[in-house]
């Protein structure tokens, strides 16, 4: 019998080792944020991470600052692994704002050298996970020919425009947040929550799953499934389900 | 000194822009003020990076947050009638493959050639390119909006940008607080002025020659 | 006010012109081919097509001939413009079988040079297709290496495995068949007739569709649509809707 | 002459592969038919190219006949709970992104080496690729199912495929009418041979050399 729920967050991130590249889904402080898989991994300890996400986020603000947005009650994001200095590099398109009173560990910690913050386009990032999973070997896109980012990249002028030469980014976990989920692992999102996770979703070696809901196989139409089970090997169920981030 | 428009009436004159049927895509800042600014006699539709295509504006009441309904910017959005979600590999498809009709981004600095920078100055921080570079290199149509000059008043439409590049030559269109122009492949042409701003006090203010428009006519508000 | 209807089939293939080179959705004689599209085309009559499509199709058997396939009623595919003599090139996947008593018009106007037939992986057409909507120059894949697929291709070893440089395929119409629309152009399939139609949504300069119904603005869950009215430019109802092919 | 197995026993040892969990595509042919012998204690989720997993078995009557579920083999399939739908590009990322546990296809020729060649003959005809070079790329393993030899009697297991390749070094095990083979770095390991038959009858209509497994069992059926 298929089943891939876990006992819960712990148990799912046992197997993190230190040294791991990282997927992690989300866009800022909104919800798809899988923040009880990120706590239980601040808990387990690995070290010398490597984060890929859209948006690393800000961590837990120190008592007093404000905070860059509003979010749920118990948000945490990835920026709590850079507060615990698990992260050794970050990859991303959107480090965040770093304003006076603000916290922003990501910005503290790369201006002392000890974070290495890498800047990939958006649709970049994506594109390239997505080529992880679906198998592309490298491929040519316009996006930064002419600017800083084509430094160091094989250049080729294709159809009378210039493109670079970009290749997959590839990953030991992703960590995804959905809503719901069948033993499968089939998942379905809500709204703009779906962001980069169903892109993380099956292009890492092992994917692990934070979702609201696990519901009975079958009652979930194969019409609407996001994710393919195919893609998914933890799932572990919030006990709160749909309160809190 | 003469009067510059407030970012309102910036984002009023881009939204003149936006025709019926439109797929709109706005950033950070004014541009996202556009969106108050609709004509009434067209249906737009707004795309966001994070992946929804036709949201509507922001919620007027606390109740009406939600946290699975942000925009690209990461404020709340509400449902509209038409909306739908994407992941974030179909949306930057929808960027990069050149289905966005219109994008309107601020800008650090634009050059005479249509060069943009607006996401790093280079020095101190990181910056933060989002999906920015992604939408100058993608975009049908890109307009730029920002204030004409920097605090120190020192020229923003340059010869050639200083800071790093979003994308170069991708620039249709730039609104400032004291004119529009266009990118052409002859150099910028000055269309319209600022109220009470001519023709040269626009060109005092802007390091490269500008082309005057046989229409140039002053901004309609 | 954006509304893609058209008053009809015949309007929305009116524009096709001799030469151009056209997307066809569908898998096989299952649904979720154009049929009506395709049969408008027929009478419209353009000619020197290049048809791009999995399977192109066995068009109309003749009187007595045995069919590969259970059809439903008024089912039409790509071989009928085989057999109009509208179409000088097939790009396809799966040619079709050619077993004797059979209608198979590709094979005999193959066999007589009327007609050129490119094949292509299933899942490196799928790919190619993606790529001209997605703004994608060219990939690199390992799909076809040391088989007659490299044939003129770029080859390039990637971490330690060959791959070969493969292209965008574009065209001038995508012909897709859906199940609902809306006026802004957002579809939703049924079960498998989804296959290639989603794909060429939006890979065309323009994309026609054929639906069973259109529906109430709205009406369509945001959560459940898979092709995003941005990728639609025509909609065409059908008048019997789900009834017949 | 010995008596050779027949499709339903080809597919019924094939299915002795099946592992709880995996997830399988079967090819035309001899492979579909293996899913009718789904050992009972475990649970497969079979993928179809044409964008679905985990559908079920042929309908029973003409009236569970849905134009909409066909698998890839274009019959008619059932829906079964925790199926799921999605379009080719998705299918294929699935079967090239290495997604796909299990394939099974069947053969004209497999080589020494693991070659395969199964979907043209290079003569006469365009042939048909199907999603079977694909599948035979991206699969984590492969089975390639045939009968031994021709009509004629001859090898179709050869020191070198002489018909197109489908793929080079793809083929893990070869189940054929007579004999179960594994693709080992060292050559071909004859694992099994059918009812009646020693290895020396197999090796006799094989064309590349033999090794011999020291486990070396009758085909259980």
């Amino acid at each position: 019998m298929i089943n891939k729920v876990v006992a819960g967050f712990d148990e799912a991130v046992a197997d993190i080792f230190n040294g791991a590249v990282i997927f992690m889904g989300g866009f800022g402080p909104a919800n798809g944020t899988p923040s009880n898989l990120l706590r239980a991994l601040a808990k387990q300890g690995a070290k010398n991470l490597t984060l890929i996400a859209n948006t690393p986020g800000y961590g837990r603000s120190a008592p007093g600052a404000k905070a860059f947005r509003k979010t749920l009650p118990n948000y945490d994001d990835g920026g709590l692994l850079i507060q615990t200095g698990q992260v050794k590099k970050v990859i991303c398109a959107f480090p965040g704002m770093n304003r006076p009173g603000m916290t922003a560990p990501l910005h503290e910690k790369w201006q002392t050298g000890e974070l290495e913050v890498e800047m990939v386009p958006q649709g970049t990032l994506a594109e390239r996970i997505r080529a992880a999973k679906a198998g592309i070997g490298a491929f040519f896109i316009p996006t930064g020919a002419g600017t800083v980012m084509e430094q160091g990249k094989e250049k080729r002028v294709i159809d009378g425009r210039e493109h670079i030469l970009e290749y997959p980014l590839k990953a030991d976990f992703a960590l995804v947040r959905a809503y719901r989920a069948d033993r499968y692992g089939n998942l379905v999102y809500q709204g703009t929550s779906r962001n980069f996770n169903p892109v993380m979703a099956g292009a890492a070696k092992v994917t692990i799953v934070e979702v609201d809901e696990l519901v009975e196989l079958g009652s979930l139409s194969p019409e609407v499934i996001v994710t393919p089970g195919i893609y998914v090997d933890r799932i572990a169920v919030r006990e709160n389900g749909k309160k809190g981030a | 000194m003469k009067e510059r428009l407030d970012e309102q009436a910036m984002a009023l004159r881009v939204a003149r822009e936006f025709k019926d049927g439109m797929i709109i895509n706005l950033g950070f800042g004014i541009p996202t003020l556009a969106a108050n600014f609709i004509p009434e006699d067209i249906e737009v539709i707004f795309h966001a990076e994070n992946g929804c295509l036709g949201y509507g504006p922001m919620p007027r009441t606390v109740e009406e947050e939600d946290f699975h309904l942000v925009n690209a910017t990461g404020t709340f959005a509400t449902p509209r009638p038409g909306m739908c979600f994407f992941d974030h590999a179909e949306s930057f498809s929808m960027i990069r493959g050149r289905h966005i009709d219109l994008c309107v981004l601020g800008g650090l600095q634009v050059s005479e050639k249509g060069d943009l920078a607006n996401w790093a100055t280079g020095v101190g921080r990181p910056g933060n390119i989002g999906g920015a570079m992604d939408l100058a290199f993608g975009a049908h149509h890109l307009i730029a909006v920002m204030t004409h000059t920097t605090k120190n008043n020192e020229p923003k439409v340059l010869k050639e940008c200083t800071y790093p590049l979003t994308a170069p030559r991708c620039v249709n269109l730039i609104v400032t607080d004291i004119s529009v122009i266009e990118v052409t492949p002859d150099g910028l042409l000055l269309k319209e002025t600022a109220p009470g701003w001519t023709a040269a006090d626009v060109q005092a203010l802007t390091e490269p020659g500008l082309k005057i428009s046989k229409d140039l006519k002053q901004m309609e508000l």
